[in-house]
């Protein structure tokens, strides 16, 4: 008699705890509105990324096409997996002095892990992460960058 | 046990052994034929007890290839590493310990497969990452100019 | 031709007589299987998608999803895009296969599918045939597909097919009794095999209110047996994704791996149309006693509405359990059948017997 | 009536060899595991591993100490919050630094934070790997909200290398401690569900309990740790046992089980989810003002020597050995992952079940496959 009452217990128990489970999934489908789905390409314009999230190297120009890049190399020195390559030259001041300044800050974003080590170490703070993280191109060769626009120069402090 | 403690313990039973004190855990150099001595002591000394072996690395000295055996005793908490090395560098053979803490047939099999020390008696000997016609590559002396790019 | 949504015999009886003027009878036999034929392939094909869209919504509604949205409104279209994404694909038969029966094994499960399907009453009038021994004649039908899914696993020359199809086999054959079993039940309810009687017989009350307790302990055992007939979750065993990546149509593609997807849903729903007929009145509306407005009212819902409706919810509930439970072993899907579903039954029909024999039934 | 009976004896059955992987849906990621098996019967798993070897030892010695960190985000990609710690603390016990209580308190709520995250992702591949395909959204959709907050102070989602020797990367975000107390609150509210769904559920239990069982004696010897050799009663929390970061200063339980089958292991993480917000619960509001990150030179040289560092991983104990040479780099990183300790036990534990209980038992080792290949 034992053994029959808890045979019954045993189904009774279990087809319990089925229902809970139940009850759970049933509540989601009758509560739609909790879904958490979002449409991605559809909401582009309204997809704010996070202020720190690290998307890719950039160096911020401004109006007058200067940055703050002196070519020190630091960045290339931090980079794990040499993904930063400077290329500096040398130019003449209007005073007549030597002096290196940046040709190429060329960036391989398909070698870049997003460490932060590079922006973290560069001293004058010329290069930032950028919060584009859609950089599927077609071809491999679109990934390497040249971080400083053609052109441009360094920002030099007696401007301001 | 304290690292004292456990020094004087061992330096008594094992006077080949070299016992130093590290910043850490207490370390016993041990020569490789007297390495399952000390191992079977280790874990079945009742003082000692060192149940747990929580890491087995290789290491690839300039001159001789060390095996780093990191134990713990999960009953009074305490700490070890022994050392064992081989000066044979083109056929580095140790023991296994793989039958006193079957934990190491895995550490064994990697430490084979990457610096390619053999274990005596080890059941299972295989190479575990990479194919049979690879290289050692954690020695030093290894090289792959298709891969490692100096800079 | 008069057609009356409440009662489709005389549409059906219109149709074999404007074929009887200009058609020899053995012409207008032929005429009629056609015709049969052709509606069912129809309805097999533009159901199957259906239900496969809707398994993804309400899957997706279950796991706070929105399910397919790009194909169409809604993503209302995306089963036909899968559809013809699945008629372009390469046929791929293994090395070492056994050709014929692997080319066979697909034909064989949707076939059987299409043979279950003629003795569905989907409305008053229209069942392609009325057997007198209807219930007997699906339940030995449904359970044929079992050899299709036992070849496909054998002749794929894949270790993984071939346990899904032993699986399988051992599953089927094991819950084909609790099916047949649970089904006796209402027959005794009912006294006939015949479908039409037995959904007359509901026309007071369905059986699973007219029935007592053991009409509801069927019902439960019919749903529980008929999820396992059909492969389904949590009895999915014979293509256990997680273990078995997708059991005995792992090597199939294209249009054959279609008639396995479409069988498979195809059974759902005679699984749930048999449910509907033997336990909810089939095409019967809901009446209520004396309730003469409410009755009414009802009636006024074509049965056709009333049939899928009350398919559609089995449907559901078959769904639910898949998107809830986690998976049985093959041991405990054996253990369950053998040792709980079994002897509950055979107590069932005790029980039902002595309930028609004493006449407590409504 | 002739009958003819079945002579068992001349019925031959022969063991089989199925490869489960590289390519398979339960073994997470690209593990083979080579299955003897006698019809449903397991009798021997062998592991082949090696698919997604990446050296990272081996580059780890031509990098600087700074930049090994972010090489670690991929080793245990669920826990790599953890495996950046085990570097920095490595590094700062060697050159016997103190890092500020900010950065220690910190450093701790982020590794509970990516306990959390890991165990809920374990625990929705897990219903996944035992056919409740419900729950992986379910955990999933929880997880992202760690993961937004981890995006809004750390910058990334998954490998964060936020963890830098000498403190952390960048100091907390000021939503930070207001995200976390709502996803708390949250989160506390939503255990219950999971309970519902799988740990009570008859089905979930029938599979797991008694099954792949590991006692407490084979699971230190075979070097089982984290929540699966817990499970098995082995107390080997080395937050506990070893602490580091802020663990001294919070008081919480260590989950200690005795059953060792793979519903302990299974309950002890869950378990282990509420502990861990319990221990963030007792840092979120006491998180001492400071730097958050102490002054080091730009090229780390670490003393000759060899130093060794544990930390408690979501999968178990990680230990990181580096010997140095006075050198800007290391002479030889080892890396104790725990899951490649964990799989080695995986045929003692699943000789003699079935197939589908060893897509149970592997789900609950909770392997990653990277950390096992490194």
């Amino acid at each position: 008699m034992k053994e029959i009452i808890r045979y019954l217990n045993d189904i009774i128990k279990g087809l319990c705890t089925l229902v809970k489970g139940m009850a759970v999934t049933g509540h989601y489908f009758f509560h739609p509105k909790l879904i958490t789905t979002q449409q991605y390409p559809e909401n582009r314009a309204t997809l704010k990324m996070q202020e720190r999230f690290r998307g890719e190297v950039i160096m911020p120009h401004d109006a007058n096409n200067r940055h703050k890049c002196t070519g020190c190399g630091i960045c290339e020195m931090n980079c794990p997996n040499g993904s930063i390559e400077i290329i500096t030259r040398m130019i003449e001041t209007p005073e007549g002095k030597k002096k290196k300044v940046i040709d190429k800050h060329i960036y391989h974003l398909g070698m870049c892990t997003l460490c932060n080590l590079c922006v973290k170490a560069c001293p004058t703070g010329a290069i930032v992460m950028g919060q584009k993280f859609e950089h599927a191109v077609w071809d491999r060769s679109q990934l390497t960058k040249v971080l400083n626009q053609p052109g441009s120069e360094i920002m030099t402090d007696e401007k301001e | 046990m304290n690292q004292t403690d456990i020094a004087n313990y061992i330096g008594n039973l094992f006077p080949e052994a070299i016992i130093s004190r590290g910043p850490q855990f207490p370390t016993i150099e041990i020569p490789p034929e007297k390495l399952i001595t000390l191992c079977r002591k280790l874990r079945d000394d009742e003082q000692l007890a060192f149940d747990y072996l929580f890491c087995l690395s290789g290491v690839d000295m300039p001159d001789h290839m060390t095996v780093v055996y990191h134990l713990e005793s999960t009953w009074n908490g305490h700490c070890a590493v022994v050392k064992t090395h081989t000066t044979d560098r083109k056929n580095p053979v140790i023991d296994s310990v793989n039958d006193i803490w079957p934990t190491a047939g895995f550490h064994e099999r990697e430490a084979f497969d990457l610096l390619g020390i053999r274990f005596n008696n080890h059941p299972d000997l295989r190479r575990l990452f990479l194919d049979d016609s690879w290289g050692f590559p954690l020695r030093k002396d290894y090289t792959d100019p298709a891969r490692i790019v100096e800079r | 031709m008069a057609f009356d949504i409440y009662d489709f015999t005389s549409l059906t009886s219109s149709i074999h007589e404007g074929l009887a003027t200009f058609l020899p009878p053995v012409g207008v036999l032929v005429a009629e299987w056609l015709l049969v034929g052709i509606s069912v392939l129809l309805f097999v094909a533009v159901f199957g998608l259906i239900l496969v869209y809707l398994e993804r919504k309400v899957c997706a509604l279950f796991q706070q999803r929105l399910g397919p949205m790009r194909v169409g409104k809604w993503g209302l279209l995306q089963t036909v895009a899968d559809f013809i994404k699945l008629l372009m694909k390469e046929l791929i038969t293994p090395n070492k296969a056994d050709k014929f029966l692997y080319n066979l094994a697909p034909f064989i499960v949707i076939i059987v599918t299409f043979m279950a399907i003629a003795a569905i009453p989907f409305a008053k009038g229209l069942q392609a045939i009325d057997f007198d021994i209807g219930v007997l004649y699906v339940s030995a039908v449904a359970s044929l597909g079992v050899i299709g899914i036992l070849l496909a696993g054998w002749s794929s020359n894949n270790k993984y097919s071939l346990i899904g199809a032993m699986r399988s086999g051992a599953q089927i054959i094991s819950y084909e009794l609790s099916v047949g079993l649970s089904l006796i039940t209402m027959i005794i309810l009912a006294g006939s095999m015949q479908i039409s009687e037995i959904i007359q017989a509901q026309s007071t009350g369905w059986f699973i209110f007219t029935g007592h307790i053991p009409a509801i302990i069927a019902f439960i055992v019919f749903l529980i047996a008929g999820t396992a007939e059909t492969n389904r979750g949590p009895f999915d065993l014979a293509e256990a994704e997680s273990e078995l990546t997708a059991g005995f149509h792992t090597e199939y593609s294209g249009i054959k791996f279609a008639f396995f997807f479409l069988a498979e849903y195809v059974n759902l729903f005679i699984v749930s149309a048999m449910a509907t007929v033997l336990f909810l009145g089939g095409w019967m509306p809901f009446h209520v006693g004396s309730f003469e407005g409410f009755n009414a009212v009802m009636d006024f819902v074509p049965p056709i509405f009333w049939f899928f409706g009350k398919v559609m919810f089995v449907i559901f509930v078959i769904m639910w359990f898949k998107w809830t439970f986690p998976r049985l072993r093959i041991d405990q899907i054996l253990t369950l059948e053998w040792k709980y579903l079994l002897p509950i039954n055979l107590l069932n029909i005790l029980l039902m017997t002595l309930i028609v024999l004493m006449g407590w039934h409504f | 009536m002739t009958t003819t009976t079945l002579d068992f004896d001349t019925i031959k059955t022969q063991e089989y060899l199925v490869n489960m992987g590289p390519q398979h849906p339960s073994t997470h990621g690209v593990l083979r595991l080579v299955l003897k098996l006698e019809g449903e019967i397991v009798h021997n798993v062998d592991p082949v591993v090696g698919y997604i070897h990446s050296g990272i030892e081996k580059m780890c010695e031509s990098l600087a100490y700074h930049q090994i960190p972010h090489l670690t985000d991929r080793m245990d990609y669920l826990s790599a919050h953890m495996n950046n710690e085990a570097v920095a603390l490595c590094v700062e016990n060697a050159l016997q630094i103190e890092v500020p209580d900010r950065v220690k308190v910190i450093r701790t709520i982020m590794a509970e934070l990516q306990r959390l995250a890991s165990h809920q992702l374990w625990w929705c591949v897990m219903g996944m790997d035992m056919g409740a395909l419900t729950t992986f959204f379910y955990g999933l959709r929880d997880r992202e909200l760690i993961l937004d907050i981890f995006e809004e102070t750390c910058g990334a989602r998954l490998t964060l290398n936020y963890s830098t020797p000498g403190g952390v990367m960048f100091d907390i975000h000021p939503n930070f401690q207001k995200r976390v107390k709502d996803f708390i609150k949250y989160f506390r509210a939503k255990l219950p569900e999971y309970n519902q769904l799988l740990s009570g559920n008859v089905i979930f239990r029938e599979r797991t309990i008694g099954i792949g069982h590991l006692s407490q004696k084979d699971a230190i010897a075979w070097g089982v740790t984290g929540p699966s050799g817990r499970a098995s009663g082995f107390a080997c929390d080395v937050r506990k046992h070893h602490p580091y970061s802020a663990y001294d200063r919070v008081n919480f339980n260590e989950i200690l089980r005795t059953e060792g089958d793979t519903y302990a292991r299974y309950q002890a993480r869950v378990d282990e989810m509420s502990e861990s917000l319990d221990i963030i619960g007792q840092l979120i509001d006491n998180i001492p003002e400071g730097d958050h990150q102490v002054k080091m030179k730009g090229i780390i040289k670490l003393p000759e020597g060899e130093f060794y560092q544990r930390v408690e991983t979501a999968r178990g104990e990680l230990g990181v050995f580096i010997v140095s040479d006075g050198k800007k780099n290391p002479y030889r990183v080892k890396f104790r992952s725990p899951g490649f300790s964990n799989l080695a036990a995986l045929n003692h534990m699943s000789k003699g079940v079935k197939i589908a209980d060893l897509v149970a038992i592997m789900s609950t080792l909770d392997l990653v496959i990277p950390d096992i290949d490194r």
